[in-house]
């Protein structure tokens, strides 16, 4: 392997960063030299340029990478605060590499996207979308679990602007809404992270962050951790509540029913770049959260909880599309079907089995362009007639035809027409369903009922009947590039739907790989007390005041 | 009893008294600093029965002569009347924390009595200002230097706050 | 069954070919907006149809080539879907399969679709009711084909699922075609939704058929597969709590059984789903003949005679197809009788129709159903056709009531579509005739619980039927003319290429009785006397179909395709008196019994009852409960904004006053602390 | 016969070069006052007043140099052997050395201030100097005699400090409340210490940790009563709310100054005060520590959502970050303890930074202090307005920043010890506190500039401090242990905090 | 010999007695009064604590009594100070009222 290849993983994800930050350094010398800097045009340009070149950079990493060897590849680690094992350690498995492809995909789409719908602060835009790049890159590459939560939660600040500078009227409510719900979640995450590391800590006496153990080398891996079922007190049940804690941080980011609320706030408040790049990839970063690292390390309880998040997933399967189908706010309507879908994902995940989970890996990628593409259109529409709402709407099939026809393609694949990328993953995810929770299942399929009615309903009452609306009827149809963005959206549409075994061949090893290291996992002995002790040699004492890490700390 | 601890509770009583004169004494600021100029005097008295007499001494010199004073020269200068203060914003406050003060003092007392070291006879010299000076211009020559710097800061800090006029 | 099948690389081009087009119609149009000249979009699109009736052709000849338990070709194109491991490896191949029953499939689709294609350049012709229609509608109807015959060729249950869907969609924007219309827009909508339920049931289907199959061992998917190793789930059940009908447990046969029968009764328009058919009239006619007579709607009935080694195996399942059947012939019957609009009437026949096939699939007699499927292809598409052409000829107006006395005005379009009459009322000759006479014959044979009362509703469904269809022939042809005096004069004949195609149609739908001739007419067939296996289509079909023994006597055949025929005249002769004869008699009648009148007239309030029990419901319940309620009440008002507000209020109602600015006020407070604080330590 | 002690001078030479510092800051100030020119220049207000910054900030440099000399060294020195009083020995180095960094840093921040606010006057160095000296002395005593004094002289001038500008009522009553109540909380402190001697019989720590009888009742009062002392130093709750009413009221170059400097001498005495004195205490002071943290971190964050004062809510904030530093207490390992050096460090850059933003902002003689004022900065400055948002994040504590690696750290070290629930109370509130920081940067990039005009220009010293405080939040937050600069080499932060204890513990 | 326990009792009283003025007392100068009558108990009892460890004449022990000196020097420059603190604040607001001094709040 040539030196790109070797670590390719690492130029992918910062190269988008390093370009931010090459442009800011030339607009701070030409402040500094009294002139303007590059113009934004310029920034933009070469933003377009840079993630572009990403994504052919991951373009490679598609074809590199291996579908035949399990395990993970493109391996990197290098020690950053060795002390407390916490190492720059990253690597990509099939699912990760969808998510990868995903991201550095859709960023230069929105950029090209929002070429004209950003129109203030056009430079500091730029920065963010290519901060928010790596940001998601680095979690999606991350194995060790404290570079993981670095990015996870550095993304939020760029999202955060994006929403609350570029959006509509409610946006600093909606920015707010989404960091705090976010920050919510991953706060408690962080103290289970916290509890984990001192498990692994306690049995093998080394402080590690490392997910698994790089190749070759002997370090501690915390998937080697036993992280115990039962604690001290009756109802203290370590592996359960640190699931919990993991889950709940990804429930929101997915978001599950309840917690998501956030969502349609942030999406219809956030300009069109930012609702693509949430639904389309910061969604997802909960869900793989759940591949990643709820599943593997806390098998039990992700069993254990298993009828509660498919019932939460069936909620918002279900509730997510009757909600959607009342929407007046076109955005809003696309984000709470993102909640259906997004139920979707989280039934196929706790099916347990190959089929629902690659039918999950596949479905998050098929909702992050679809929804994606929505939003894109969405924000097309927007730019024209800086209105969102249905009844603002009738008939632009008339004046906008291209559009209608990008719009029903897209329309179609979210709601799982065959031979489109959504239904491939549907599919896939109700069959392992059905293997695994046949009610849930069947339920399940109901939703893709209800999705044919909200989409077509929207559909109807935006692009058909008579025009009625003065505005509407001098409407512009697409320009060479807006259809270009739509033309690249639609690729991976009717790929994935022609032929999904590209993506799934890659997905299915690591899927099994998974569901081998889950089912491991499980099977061996919840007997924390005894068998703790048996394997646990620390290397050094553990520290003096070092209580259980099960104790409850009762105030006075 | 000893004359000494007769003169102790009669020093006691005077300082308990005047203290109190001094916080109860709602109107007449010169008459509060006037208790609490007497108090001092009743601990200096209870000072040189414990034989810190150097202590006294200065006592006497530096509060009642320097602290107090000053006390009364700020009330002068500034010409008091403090009978024209508007109504308590704090009234039931006030009451509860002297109720509660009182009841501290009930209970500080009870605590406080049966866990004092045992007092030693006094050895030579104890308390004089020979044994105190040597102290502190050996082991503690640190600590006057810094007491030193303290009161620099003091000086400083009360003419920048009360300057008329900085240049 | 079949035993072995042969690779054959023709196969895929049939499809293929009118995807190639509709693509690049597509692209065209939806991306570089330069629409292709008329002639080349013409000659595209109709020539790929043709092509493809061509390799059909081509391909049924091989197929006849070769023996009958070995009439099988296959072709297979790569993995579509493959996911799992050991017993639970699911995987679908994009693979087409030619047997006798897509053989037929196909061959009608292409047949028929070719001449809708060319019946379509004439009725297209003046149409300008949208931007750049015309090359509109030929993609989506090329589309159409391509997801027709994908579901016919199937070689598995998820591509042809793939078909299935892609004809809805096709339908969908076909209804919807002339989108400026709020309605058509609506109806298309509707059509596609209500498909969905139906969908919902294949899905359902297929998820159960191979979650029993994979814990049978035997994950293979394809149809050749399932039916190989059928008998392995063949008395498999389901568990269901106990408190289910019938539970604990369900037969699992039956339960997928009707779960694709769902699915049929979504795509073939039967009780409760049928509601979207009628409303499908919105789009142009040629559609209404290709999709919503000829074809797509008939994906159901294929369906489950595609799988009717299931349904033979599920009895309880099979009696509810043929009473879902029988009842929906007769329901859609009598609404027929009261519409006055020609496509409504049409469609409503098209239900009533269909609704014969499924109780002919329903009674076991799957050869019967495809039979009548085929020669209902051909009159009803005649009669659509014929009914388009008559649009035509009175510049789209289709209210009967504005028709009347066209006989001479448009002489050959009334020639032809008496023909489609004759057909579908059974006149015997006709193919109707020979294709209800099997299912009466079957419905009567068969072992359906009350199978003498499906036989009842067959007959009285077919005197219904003759009733209406001349009703609608009498009203548009006979008579005065009720048409507006400025319009009268210009109402002649329709073009050629409007025509051609009806002749065609006409002539299959008087002759193609002939390919399934019931063996006991088979006997008497004027010239060539007797023919031993007249029955020719139920041969050809047999290997793939299960059908059962039922021996009836001829003489029992002979009594009831009399009493058959006695029924259609019966109607044919009231709907003579009532329309010709004695034309004030309807008024009055619909007078006297208006609620009769008024309720046939709305179809029974179906859609107006489902409105308000199902689709309002549903839709107050998202807005005022889940959205406004849950959504933005509960959760977000009280959960999340009002966490928010607690914080807020903690601080600004609370902790606040405690900070109050008053020194004094810190001092008690330390006071408090330290008192705390030691008293802690102390004790 | 009086025998001369033996005295270790390089034991106190950073406080000593403070001192001496001072005095020289106030002999310059009365003649740079008299003469014509300074420095070539003529002798505005404001030449004198950088001149004299400049001199003071030389002091520091120096004393730091000597406080990291003594860090770097490694040994531990006491001042005087006969009668140890103060104890120089890495953990007071590396505290020392930290305090003359951020006097340092303060003083760049408040030259250009002072003019800015007219009260450009040659005292305030002195007396910035001579708290720093307290400061120096409090962390470096090993004995309560020393730990008062230093406390005190740390308080006394910044009771000035508070009240410098002293035209401003809101600076007077600053300067008052903060009087009244530290005198009284020192009051409560010696009490403490009176109680302590008498148990113990003698006031050095070693004393008083040979001397605590954990059954005497006397000795809890005054364990008790020394706690209180510190807790009000460090602004915990329910010592907390002179807190806001004095940061809002003070300048803000001293708000910055006393927000940072007092907090983290005073945390760094009562480190030294719990591990070298109270050390067989240790089970029931946590349990006080717990509640004072649990009660600091709730009520800091939650009262500072309502606020509209940019320094007010940094003073609520800071009561929280109290309450994040006790949690590394209540844990009570080395871990905790390295974990609260590293925080305080931590927060002296980013709190700084946050001031001197604020500071930066003073246009007119007038504080740019309302939260309003804020809004729309982005445009106007956007140099400040990225840099006030890196401090808002840090203190928030998200990933990539110093302020992160502080918090994680803390909540490492108390997870690590079994402190779940007072952990997961703090993040919890670090959550609310999400809210209140980052409104800032959503005034500044997502609202309308307001009428307020800021002022435009930025004078060198808050550059440099902007600079410091930005580089270094970015740097601990991204290297908090192995990250090197080039020029100033390696710096192994975590390292330098956990090896800083390590005297501590081995006595 | 005087009885410890009373000496430090009257410490104690005196304390509180003076943390009672300063919490009641509305004017400032009797609050400063008052902060300096606890000093004042603070002394008392570090020289009565001072004189149950006196050491012995060869080494005698002084801490208490050193302790108080820098305590006395202590008040003294808080006086100085708060009395300053005091004047300037009474320029501006004419008053010595600490209830009036509430500017700064919530």
């Amino acid at each position: 392997m040539g030196l790109l290849d070797e670590y390719l993983l690492s130029f992918i994800t910062f190269f988008p960063l390093a370009t931010g930050v090459g442009l800011l350094a030339t607009s701070a010398l030409a402040s500094l030299r009294g002139s303007a800097g590059l113009p934004a045009p310029l920034w933009r340009a070469v933003a377009l340029g840079s993630t572009t070149l990403t994504f052919l950079l991951s373009l490679r990493l598609f074809t590199a990478f291996d579908p035949t060897r399990t395990g993970f590849q493109f391996t990197e680690h290098v020690p950053w605060i060795p002390d407390y094992g916490i190492n720059y350690f990253v690597a990509i498995d099939g699912i990760s590499l969808l998510m990868v492809v995903l991201t550095t995909f859709l960023v230069p789409i929105v950029l090209l996207a929002s070429w004209n719908d950003i129109e203030r602060s056009v430079r500091t835009y730029v920065f963010f979308m290519l901060f928010l790049e790596t940001g998601m890159l680095g979690a999606f590459v991350s194995l060790n679990l404290f570079a993981f939560y670095l990015f996870w939660e550095l993304m939020l600040i760029p999202m955060y602007f994006i929403i609350g500078i570029w959006g509509g009227p409610r946006r600093i409510y909606a920015a707010v809404k989404f960091f705090l719900f976010t920050m919510f979640g991953s706060m408690l995450m962080l103290v289970a992270v916290l509890v984990v590391y001192y498990l692994s800590y306690e049995q093998t006496g080394r402080l590690n962050f490392d997910l698994v153990a790089p190749p070759g080398s002997q370090l501690p891996a915390l998937l080697d951790t036993q992280i115990p079922l039962t604690g001290e007190a009756v109802w203290w049940r370590t592996q359960f509540w640190l699931f919990a804690a993991f889950g709940l941080a990804f429930a929101i980011k997915v978001p599950m029913v309840p917690f998501h609320t956030w969502l349609p706030d942030a999406h219809v408040e956030a300009p069109t770049a930012g609702s693509v790049i949430l639904a389309g990839v910061l969604l997802k970063m909960g869900t793989y959260g759940f591949l990643r690292f709820g599943l593997p390390l806390f098998p039990a309880a992700a069993v254990e909880f298993t009828p509660w998040i498919v019932g939460l997933a069936l909620v918002g399967i279900l509730y997510g599309s009757l909600v959607a189908m009342v929407q007046s706010d076109v955005k809003k309507l696309v984000a709470y079907s993102s909640v259906a879908h997004l139920g979707f994902v989280m039934l196929g995940i706790f099916c347990f089995n190959t089929q629902g989970v690659s039918g999950s890996v596949l479905q998050m990628v098929n909702h992050g362009v679809s929804t994606g593409a929505l939003f894109v259109l969405v924000g097309m529409l927007y730019e024209r007639r800086h209105t969102r709402q249905i009844s603002d709407f009738g008939g632009l099939a008339k004046p906008m035809p291209v559009y209608a026809a990008f719009f029903g393609i897209v329309v179609m694949s979210s709601i799982g027409l065959p031979m489109l990328n959504g239904f491939v993953g549907e599919f896939l995810i109700l069959l392992g369903a059905f293997l695994a929770h046949p009610l849930a299942a069947v339920l399940a399929t109901l939703g893709v009922v209800l999705a044919a009615v909200y989409m077509l309903w929207m559909y109807r009452r935006v692009m058909f009947g008579p025009v009625e609306i003065s505005e509407n009827r001098s409407l512009v149809d697409l320009g060479v590039r807006e259809k270009v963005v739509m033309l690249a959206m639609l690729i991976p549409i009717f790929w994935i739907g022609v032929h999904p075994e590209t993506f799934l061949r890659r997905i299915e090893p690591s899927v099994i790989e998974l569901l081998r290291q889950v089912e491991e996992r499980r099977a061996v002995g919840p007997t924390p007390g005894v068998e703790m002790e048996a394997e646990a040699e620390p290397a050094e004492p553990p520290p003096p005041a070092a209580a259980e890490p099960t104790e409850v700390e009762e105030p006075p | 009893m000893s004359a000494s601890v007769m003169l102790f509770y009669a020093f006691s009583i005077m300082a308990v008294i005047s203290a109190l004169g001094m916080i109860l004494n709602v109107r007449n600021t010169v008459a509060a600093a006037m208790s609490l100029v007497v108090t001092m005097v009743a601990l200096a008295g209870i000072y040189v029965l414990l034989g810190a007499h150097l202590i006294a001494v200065i006592q006497i010199i530096v509060y009642a002569g320097a602290i107090v004073v000053l006390f009364l020269f700020v009330v002068m200068l500034l010409n008091l009347r403090s009978d024209e203060f508007a109504p308590s914003r704090q009234r039931w406050l006030k009451i509860f924390a002297t109720a509660l003060g009182v009841v501290v003092l009930a209970q500080l007392l009870r605590l406080l009595e049966g866990s004092l070291p045992v007092t030693p006879p006094l050895p030579e010299g104890y308390g004089g200002y020979r044994q105190l000076g040597i102290a502190l211009y050996t082991d503690y020559i640190l600590v006057v230097e810094m007491v030193a710097l303290l009161l620099l800061a003091a000086i400083v800090g009360a003419l920048i706050l009360a300057k008329r006029k900085i240049d | 069954m079949v035993s072995g099948a042969t690779h054959s690389e023709l196969l895929r081009w049939i499809p293929l070919l009118p995807l190639i087009t509709a693509a690049f119609h597509g692209v065209m149009l939806g991306v570089l907006r330069r629409p292709a000249s008329r002639w080349l979009t013409i000659g595209m699109s109709c020539g790929s149809v043709l092509l493809s009736f061509l390799i059909s052709c081509m391909a049924f000849a091989s197929l006849l080539s070769l023996p009958p338990d070995a009439r099988l070709l296959v072709d297979e194109l790569y993995t579509w879907i493959g996911a799992g491991v050991g017993n639970h490896a699911f995987s679908s191949e994009v693979a087409f399969r030619l047997d006798p029953l897509s053989a037929v499939m196909a061959l009608v689709v292409t047949g028929v679709g070719s001449l809708i294609h060319i019946y379509s350049v004439g009725y297209m012709a003046d149409d300008h009711r949208e931007d750049k229609g015309f090359q509109r509608f030929f993609c989506y109807l090329n589309l159409f084909t391509f997801s027709m015959l994908l579901l016919v060729l199937a070689d598995n249950l998820v591509l042809m699922f793939v078909g299935w869907e892609g004809v809805g969609l096709c339908s969908y924007l076909l209804i919807g075609f002339w989108y400026s219309d709020r309605w058509n827009a609506y109806c298309g909508t509707k059509a596609f939704v209500v498909n969905r339920i139906g969908d919902f049931g294949v899905l359902v289907g297929i998820f159960l058929l191979f979650a029993a199959l994979a814990d049978a061992g035997t994950p293979a998917f394809s149809f050749l597969d399932i039916e190989r190793n059928f008998e392995a789930i063949a008395g498999a059940t389901l568990q269901v709590p106990a408190w289910l009908p019938w539970g604990p447990e369900w037969g699992l046969v039956n339960v997928v059984a009707l779960c694709f029968f769902l699915g049929a009764v979504g795509k073939s328009a039967q009780i409760p789903l049928y509601v979207w058919l009628p409303d499908a009239m919105a789009g142009p006619t040629p559609v209404s003949a290709l999709i919503h007579a000829a074809t797509m709607v008939t994906a159901g009935v294929y369906l489950v005679c595609r799988l009717s080694f299931l349904y033979a195996a599920a009895p309880e399942a099979s009696a509810v197809v043929a009473w879902v059947g029988a009842l929906t012939a007769l329901v859609a019957a009598t609404i027929a009788v009261a519409q006055t609009d020609i496509k409504k009437v049409l469609a409503y026949s098209t239900v009533s129709q269909l609704g014969y096939m499924f109780l002919a699939a329903g009674c076991g007699a799957y050869d019967a159903a495809i039979f009548h499927l085929g020669t209902h292809a051909f009159f009803k598409a005649l009669l659509f056709l014929g009914a388009g052409a008559v649009i035509l000829a009175m510049h789209h107006e289709q209210e009967i009531g504005k028709m009347g006395g066209l006989a001479r005005r448009i002489p050959r379009t009334h020639m032809v579509f008496l023909i489609g009459v004759l057909a579908i009322i059974g006149c015997p000759g006709f193919a109707g005739f020979f294709s209800k006479d099997s299912i009466l014959v079957a419905a009567w044979a068969s072992h359906v619980p009350g199978h003498a009362w499906l036989w009842r509703i067959g007959v009285g469904t077919a005197v219904l039927t003759a009733f209406y269809m001349f009703r609608l022939h009498f009203l548009v042809f006979y008579g005065k003319c009720r048409a507006p005096a400025e319009l009268r004069a210009s109402i002649a004949d329709p073009a050629k290429v409007v025509i051609y195609p009806l002749y065609v149609l006409a002539f299959f739908a008087t002759v193609g009785g002939l390919a399934g001739l019931p063996q006991a007419y088979g006997e008497y067939i004027p010239i060539l006397g007797p023919v031993e296996n007249s029955n020719s289509l139920a041969n050809f079909l047999a290997p793939v179909l299960s059908l059962p023994l039922h021996d009836v006597p001829h003489s029992t055949e002979y009594r009831l395709g009399a009493i058959a025929v006695a029924a259609a005249l019966l109607g044919t002769l009231v709907a003579w008196w009532l329309y010709v004869k004695r034309t004030d008699l309807p008024g009055r009648l619909a007078h006297s019994f208006s609620w009769v009148h008024r309720l046939l007239l709305n179809k029974y309030y179906v859609d107006e009852v489902y409105d308000a029990a199902l689709v309002r419901p549903l839709v107050t319940l998202s807005d005022r409960v889940l959205f406004r309620g849950i959504d933005a009440g509960l959760i977000d008002k009280w959960g999340v904004n009002g966490t928010a507000r607690t914080v807020r209020a903690l601080a600004a109602n609370g902790l606040k006053y405690v900070q109050s600015g008053l020194a004094q006020g810190y001092l008690f407070v330390m006071m408090l602390g330290t008192i705390a604080i030691v008293a802690y330590l102390v004790n | 016969m009086i025998t001369p002690p033996e005295l270790h001078l390089t034991a106190v030479l950073p406080i000593v070069i403070v001192a001496i510092g001072s005095m020289a800051i106030l002999m310059g100030e009365v003649f740079l006052s008299r003469a014509s020119t300074v420095l070539g220049r003529k002798a505005t207000d404001i030449w004198v007043g950088s001149v004299l910054g400049f001199a003071s900030m030389a002091f520091l440099a120096l004393a730091l140099y000597a406080a990291w000399g003594a860090f770097v060294g490694g040994t531990t020195q006491v001042f005087n052997a006969s009668h140890p009083l103060l104890q120089l020995d890495r953990f007071s180095a590396l505290i020392s050395a930290v305090v003359a960094l951020a006097s340092l840093l303060s003083i760049a921040l408040s030259i250009s201030y002072l003019a800015e606010l007219r009260i450009n006057h040659g005292e305030y160095y002195a007396l910035i100097l001579l708290a720093t000296t307290g400061m120096m002395l409090m962390v470096t005593a090993i004995d309560l005699l020393t730990v008062f004094l230093g406390l005190e002289l740390m308080s006394v001038p910044i009771y000035v400090l508070a009240g410098f500008d002293r035209r401003k009522l809101r600076s007077n009553e600053s300067a008052l409340k903060y009087f009244l109540i530290g005198s009284f909380a020192s009051a409560l402190l010696l009490y403490g210490m009176a109680l302590l001697y008498g148990t113990c019989g003698g006031t050095s720590f070693a004393e008083i940790r040979a001397g605590l009888d954990p059954s005497n009742p006397m000795a809890l009062i005054g364990v008790g009563l020394v706690i209180v002392g510190f807790a009000f130093k460090i602004s915990s709750v329910p010592f907390h709310q002179w807190t806001p009413d004095v940061y809002e009221g003070a300048p803000s170059a001293v708000t910055a100054f006393m927000s940072v400097t007092v907090k983290t001498a005073a945390f760094a005495a009562l480190l030294r005060l719990l591990l070298l004195a109270f050390g067989s205490l240790e089970a029931s002071l946590t349990n006080v520590l717990w509640v004072i943290a649990a009660l600091s971190v709730v009520v800091g964050n939650v009262m500072a959502v309502i606020q509209d004062n940019v320094k007010r809510l940094l003073a609520y904030s800071s009561i929280a970050h109290a309450g994040y530093l006790l949690i590394g207490f209540v844990a009570g390992t080395p871990a905790g303890y390295s974990a609260v050096v590293f925080y305080l460090i931590v927060y002296m850059f980013m709190n700084l930074g946050a001031f001197a933003v604020v500071v930066a902002l003073a246009n007119h003689g007038k504080d740019c202090e309302r939260i309003e004022s804020f809004a729309g900065l982005a445009r106007s400055r956007p140099g400040l307005a990225a840099l006030m948002t890196l401090f808002m994040v840090s203190l928030t504590g998200i990933p990539g920043t110093a302020g992160f690696m502080a918090k994680f750290t803390i909540f490492a070290a108390a997870v690590n010890a079994g402190v779940i629930w007072l952990t997961i109370l703090g993040v919890l509130m670090s959550v609310v506190s999400v809210y209140y920081y980052l409104r800032i940067p959503v005034l500044m990039y997502m609202r309308e500039p307001g009428e307020e005009a800021p002022r435009m220009e930025i004078a060198t010293g808050e550059a440099l401090v902007l600079i410091v405080c930005a580089v270094a939040v970015l740097f601990l937050g991204i290297f908090p242990n192995d990250g090197s600069i080039y020029f100033f080499g390696e710096i192994p932060l975590l390292d330098w905090a956990r090896e800083s204890l390590e005297p501590l513990f081995a006595s | 010999m005087l009885p410890l326990d009373h000496v430090i009792g009257l410490s104690a009283i005196l304390f509180v007695l003076g943390v009672i003025g300063a919490v009641t007392r509305r004017n400032l100068i009797v609050i400063l009064m008052s902060i300096e009558l606890m000093l004042n108990a603070v002394n008392l009892a570090f020289v009565g604590f001072n004189r149950a460890w006196p050491g012995s004449s060869a080494a005698p022990q002084l801490d208490g009594q050193v302790f108080v000196l820098v305590v006395i020097c202590v008040a003294a420059a808080e006086v100085a100070v708060g009395l300053g603190i005091v004047i300037a604040m009474f320029r501006n607001r004419d008053s010595v009222n600490i209830e009036e001094v509430s500017l700064l709040k919530w």
